[in-house]
């Protein structure tokens, strides 16, 4: 009893020290941004406070499925981080990292931001939330098809063992390995984090920030809270899957950091598609390197 | 699905300016679309009839908010046409000055505004930025960032201050080595040609029956409709400079012929800097009484070449010391209004931030 | 058995405290609500670029009025723009701040005269910060924002509270000048 | 066009041969002005169509409360022969009624619209011209004709700034403002010899 007590417990440390190292990052990111479009940028706390600026802020509601919709995501996406393996031997929940138990339970939470972005009512929302999915559909087909290429050559579909195969002297990391599979999960990690080109469900300029357009004060502060976190499992997963898990929290942290700010400075360089541009770009280029590279890591088995 | 009604504005970021774009969608296609004017109405051609014809230089550069200087040189062609003033020959060249600074940082604030529908912002920082460094350069020349009143009837108000020409050209030769670079960021960029490729056409035939001018129209039918060639105001007769035109108009040919008029802006510039004649720069009007100046009667129009088009200034004289009737046309007037409603329908909802950026929709001087 | 070292606050004195908290944050993260209705606005692009970086303050364009903190009314409002700002300033979620710009929002400015233009602002909706100028400086427009800063902070930026007190007052002044503040958009088409 | 006729004189001739002008202004080498009857607008304006002023630029009224007229004014221009020309007609002011030139130039259309908002003019043929198209909820005369006051109007409708006179001069002198006020005042009293 008081093991579960304790696992839960350190899942919920988990989840915390993903949302402080992600608002932290995030920070440190606008910061970059900002060099690239030649300003200063504010400080690198400026997330917290526009955090916690959110939470201190009365709000409206528009329904109980609004305010519901929203505690659901956050509750979701608090769940999925618990399973987070922070480095390839510390996680809250051992063995219980698999690939797959995030695939699912990542998705409670952003139906729950669907559920009650459309709850709100707004027509803007609903076409946000619609984008959003359509996008997802676009991406999840790729990827997956990589990842279950990973998983049929390490035959584990556990985070942390893919992290340790990769450690095993003589493997190299996924990343290196599967180069092609590699640049379709940079894509698709794109794709996931809603960053540009891939940004067309928050679009400002068209749909006024899409699922979030109703949104305000408490409400809004949770959902950022909640998008810090999924960021940071989304990037964790190529982390641990692409480039060799990690050892200790320190190279976890660089290697989070480094994928995180390329990602960035790629997508502040890059406009925005539209919807179906980036349902075709996903199926036409990604989706023939993805199969590619299953077929020549599987059928021919060469890996680097 | 069922449609759905959705506006784009008034307060919306991919607006520019404070005008509603009605629109009916179905899924992302447009199905209807209206533009719902009239939210930046102060009465100007009222307030115009109200004040003296010198007061009105005050007034006449809010017409457009962000392109003051050819409010101001309508207005000055127009009251110089009933007044029958001869213009010195400096004065001349210090407005070709001016109006191409004006048209360089609006193309820049236009370019940027790129960036703002098809979410690069890095471009839209990066051209604000240059766009700041002409309104210091104004600044300088004119005392003030924005409305100049720096054009008045008669000429200009002060003579340029000393040593502007090494500011103007240390800008002009920085804005020139980097043009390659915002080439490269912007309309060279993968994803936005993406977006902007084959985009919200405007065909040819329908140019005259909008009455659309400017780079909407050059660029669809594909002549050197401008009118500073066609007919030459101030001393653009004296000066080299080639109007860009294309074939087909879509965004990205708008888009790249505001681009390739930067670089004659430039050249205009250079020209100017060194055909300019020493003298006075401004007749005076009946000295110590420019509250009572009188203007003969008459009705004239006079039109300038904006970034967006013709822009005009209709003004009727009864002799008064006040202008009896002021209209302007607005530039953006024609695409705004008849092409918002006309011809964004069928295309998606992602474009239609594009038409008003590309199209170049000032909202200020459809009100008035 | 009550401790008698360790006197609690009352109520009163933990709300406040943790209002200045909220303050701290709010201050050092207002996001603006661009509402361009005037010419004002033209000045606000050098203000988030390079020249002058308002992100180093914290502040941001936010895309929607219900995420937004501080309205920016740039300049005039027709009696257009005025039933559409009033709508847009209900729903921003509170605190909530209002900067008027340009002279034109603090007694009419230069169309102190016009039929459409209304002439002072703060009659029709609470107003924190005046920007004055015609138009105001980029320097003077970071400086406005400082202002509502240091407002916030001296707990004077009460311009919401005031909303709700006088709303009688600001609704008679509205109906006053505008007849009917329900926006009919149905009318163009 | 020949280079013996300049752009203006072909305009005049071409126009003068086929309809009674009332009067004709030539402002510049760019620019015609035309003034005819109100039933000759229609054929004049589509047969400067049919020779090259394809673009509608501008189109407006003109109160005239003394004469009891409005003027209506259409400028057309011709981007090969570069003249703008204005066509100017006189309508009476009571019962103020044109027919839409929309068959002939489609891009009239919110012209006309702002024309009946801004004067009161209406345009039989224009489907949508009696809806308000700048203003919302008018509750008076159109306003740029020439008996509307807008300070009137903003006088009633807006409350305006009122300025306390909370200051207090230096050593209770008198302000720099008032001496002048009656310094002017003793000035008009002199030239009325001292008289009320």
């Amino acid at each position: 009893m008081i093991d579960i007590l304790l696992m839960i417990l350190t899942g919920i440390g988990v989840a915390l020290f993903g949302f402080v190292l992600q608002t932290s990052i995030a920070g440190v990111n606008r910061k970059v941004v900002a060099r690239v479009q030649k300003r200063y940028g504010p400080k690198w706390y400026q997330e917290f406070l526009d955090i916690f600026k959110l939470l201190s802020k009365r709000s409206v509601t528009h329904g109980w499925i609004f305010d519901f919709g929203v505690i659901m995501a956050l509750g979701g996406i608090i769940g999925t981080a618990m399973f987070m393996p922070l480095t390839s031997s510390f996680m809250a929940f051992d063995g219980y990292d698999n690939f797959f138990i995030f695939v699912y339970l990542i998705a409670v939470g952003m139906l729950g931001m669907a559920m009650s972005a459309s709850g709100s009512g707004n027509p803007l929302a609903s076409i946000g939330v619609m984008r959003a999915l359509t996008t997802m559909l676009a991406y999840e087909v790729p990827f997956m098809i990589v990842v279950l290429t990973i998983i049929k050559i390490t035959g584990t579909s556990s985070l942390s063992e893919i992290g340790l195969f990769q450690q095993v002297a003589g493997n190299s990391w996924f990343f290196i390995a599967l180069p092609i599979g590699g640049i379709v999960a940079v894509m698709a990690l794109m794709g996931m984090l809603g960053k540009k080109p891939f940004e067309t469900y928050i679009a400002p300029a068209e749909i006024a920030s899409g699922p979030m357009v109703e949104y305000g004060g408490k409400q809004l502060g949770m959902l950022f809270i909640m998008h810090e976190i999924t960021v940071f499992i989304e990037v964790s997963l190529f982390v641990h899957l692409f480039l060799g898990g990690a050892e200790n929290i320190v190279l976890f942290i660089v290697k989070y950091f480094v994928v995180y700010t390329a990602l960035n400075i790629i997508s502040s360089v890059y406009g925005r598609f539209k919807i179906d541009q980036v349902v075709l770009f996903f199926y036409k280029w990604p989706l023939i390197m993805a199969i590619t590279q299953a077929f020549i890591a599987i059928y021919l088995g060469w890996v680097i | 699905m069922k449609e759905m009604k959705l506006f784009l504005g008034p307060q919306h970021p991919g607006m520019h300016g404070n005008a509603s774009v009605h629109i009916y969608v179905d899924g992302d296609i447009i199905k209807k679309s209206f533009l719902l004017p009239g939210m930046l109405h102060r009465g100007f051609e009222k307030g115009m009839e109200r004040h003296s014809w010198v007061n009105n230089i005050s007034l006449i550069p809010r017409v457009c908010v962000v392109e003051p200087d050819t409010n101001e040189m309508a207005f000055a062609m127009a009251v110089e046409m009933l007044a029958k003033l001869e213009v010195p020959e400096r004065a001349h060249w210090i407005r070709m000055i001016i109006l191409e600074l004006a048209r360089l940082s609006i193309h820049l604030m236009a370019y940027g505004g790129l960036g703002s529908p098809t979410g690069l912002y890095t471009m839209m920082y990066h051209a604000h930025t240059d766009r700041n460094t002409i309104l210091n350069i104004f600044e300088k020349i004119t005392g003030h960032r924005v409305y100049h009143q720096y054009i008045v009837p008669g000429g200009v108000r002060k003579d340029l201050p000393v040593g502007i020409e090494k500011d103007i050209h240390s800008f002009l030769d920085d804005l020139e080595s980097r043009y390659e670079e915002y080439r490269d960021l912007g309309i060279n960029n993968p994803t936005i040609q993406a977006r902007i490729n084959d985009t919200i056409p405007l065909p040819a035939e329908v140019v005259w029956e909008l009455g659309v001018t400017g780079i909407g129209m050059r660029s669809a039918v594909n002549k050197p409709y401008d009118l500073r060639k066609v007919k030459p105001y101030a001393r653009y007769d004296q000066v080299e400079f080639d109007v860009p035109v294309a074939p087909y108009s879509d965004a990205y040919a708008r888009v790249d012929c505001k681009l390739q008029e930067v670089v004659q802006s430039i050249g205009i510039i250079r020209q100017c800097l060194a055909k300019m004649p020493e003298g006075d720069v401004r007749v005076p009007i009946s000295r110590g009484q420019a509250m009572r100046w009188t203007v003969p009667k008459g009705h004239v129009y006079a039109c300038v070449e904006s970034s967006r088009g013709e822009f005009g200034y209709f003004m009727v004289s009864d002799g008064g010391t006040n202008p009896y009737r002021v209209g302007v046309r607005g530039a953006s007037y024609p695409q705004g209004l008849l092409g918002i409603e006309k011809y964004l329908p069928g295309t998606r909802l992602d474009d239609a931030a594009l038409w008003v950026d590309t199209m170049g929709v000032c909202s200020p001087e459809i009100d008035r | 058995m009550l401790s008698t070292k360790f006197s609690p606050m009352s109520k009163e004195e933990v709300d406040r405290k943790w209002w200045e908290i909220g303050d701290f944050f709010r201050r050092n993260s207002l996001w603006m609500l661009m509402y361009c209705t005037g010419c004002c606005a033209i000045e606000l692009p050098p203000a988030m670029t390079s020249a002058y970086d308002m992100e180093r303050l914290g502040m941001g364009p936010m895309a929607t009025p219900r995420q937004a903190d501080v309205l920016l009314v740039t300049g005039y409002l027709s009696l257009k723009t005025l039933r559409r700002l009033i709508y847009t300033y209900e729903q921003m979620s509170e605190p909530k701040y209002i900067v008027g710009f340009g002279s034109c929002t603090i007694n009419g400015g230069i169309y102190h005269d016009s039929h459409a233009v209304i002439n002072q602002l703060n009659k029709y909706i609470p107003v924190d910060v005046f920007v004055a100028g015609c138009m105001p400086n980029t320097e003077a427009v970071m400086n406005g924002f400082v202002d509502l800063m240091d407002l916030i902070k001296n707990k004077k930026a009460n311009g919401w509270k005031d909303y709700h007190e006088r709303y009688e007052w600001y609704l008679a002044n509205q109906k006053a000048a505008l007849g009917e503040v329900r926006v009919h958009d149905e009318f163009h088409e | 066009m020949t280079n013996s006729m300049s752009n203006t004189e072909f305009v005049t001739n071409l126009v003068e041969s086929k309809f009674k002008v009332l009067s004709t202004e030539v402002l510049d080498k760019y620019q015609v002005s035309f003034e005819v009857k109100k039933e000759d607008v229609h054929s004049l304006l589509s047969l400067l169509k049919t020779s090259g002023w394809i673009q509608l630029s501008y189109l407006s009224a003109v109160d005239w409360p003394n004469d009891n007229e409005f003027e209506l004014v259409y400028i057309v221009f011709n981007w090969d022969k570069a003249v703008h020309i204005q066509i100017r007609c006189r309508l009476d002011r009571e019962t103020a009624s044109m027919n839409s030139i929309l068959p002939i130039f489609p891009g009239c259309k919110y012209y006309e619209r702002e024309a009946h908002e801004f004067f009161g003019i209406k345009f039989p043929g224009n489907p949508d011209h009696e809806k308000q198209l700048i203003l919302e909820e008018w509750d008076d005369i159109p306003p740029l004709r020439k008996d509307f006051d807008p300070r009137a109007y903003s006088d009633r409708k807006f409350s305006k700034m009122e300025y306390k006179n909370d200051f207090v001069n230096k050593n209770g002198e008198v302000s720099k403002q008032d001496a002048r006020t009656k310094r002017y005042d003793d000035i008009d009293k002199l030239r009325t010899g001292g008289k009320k």
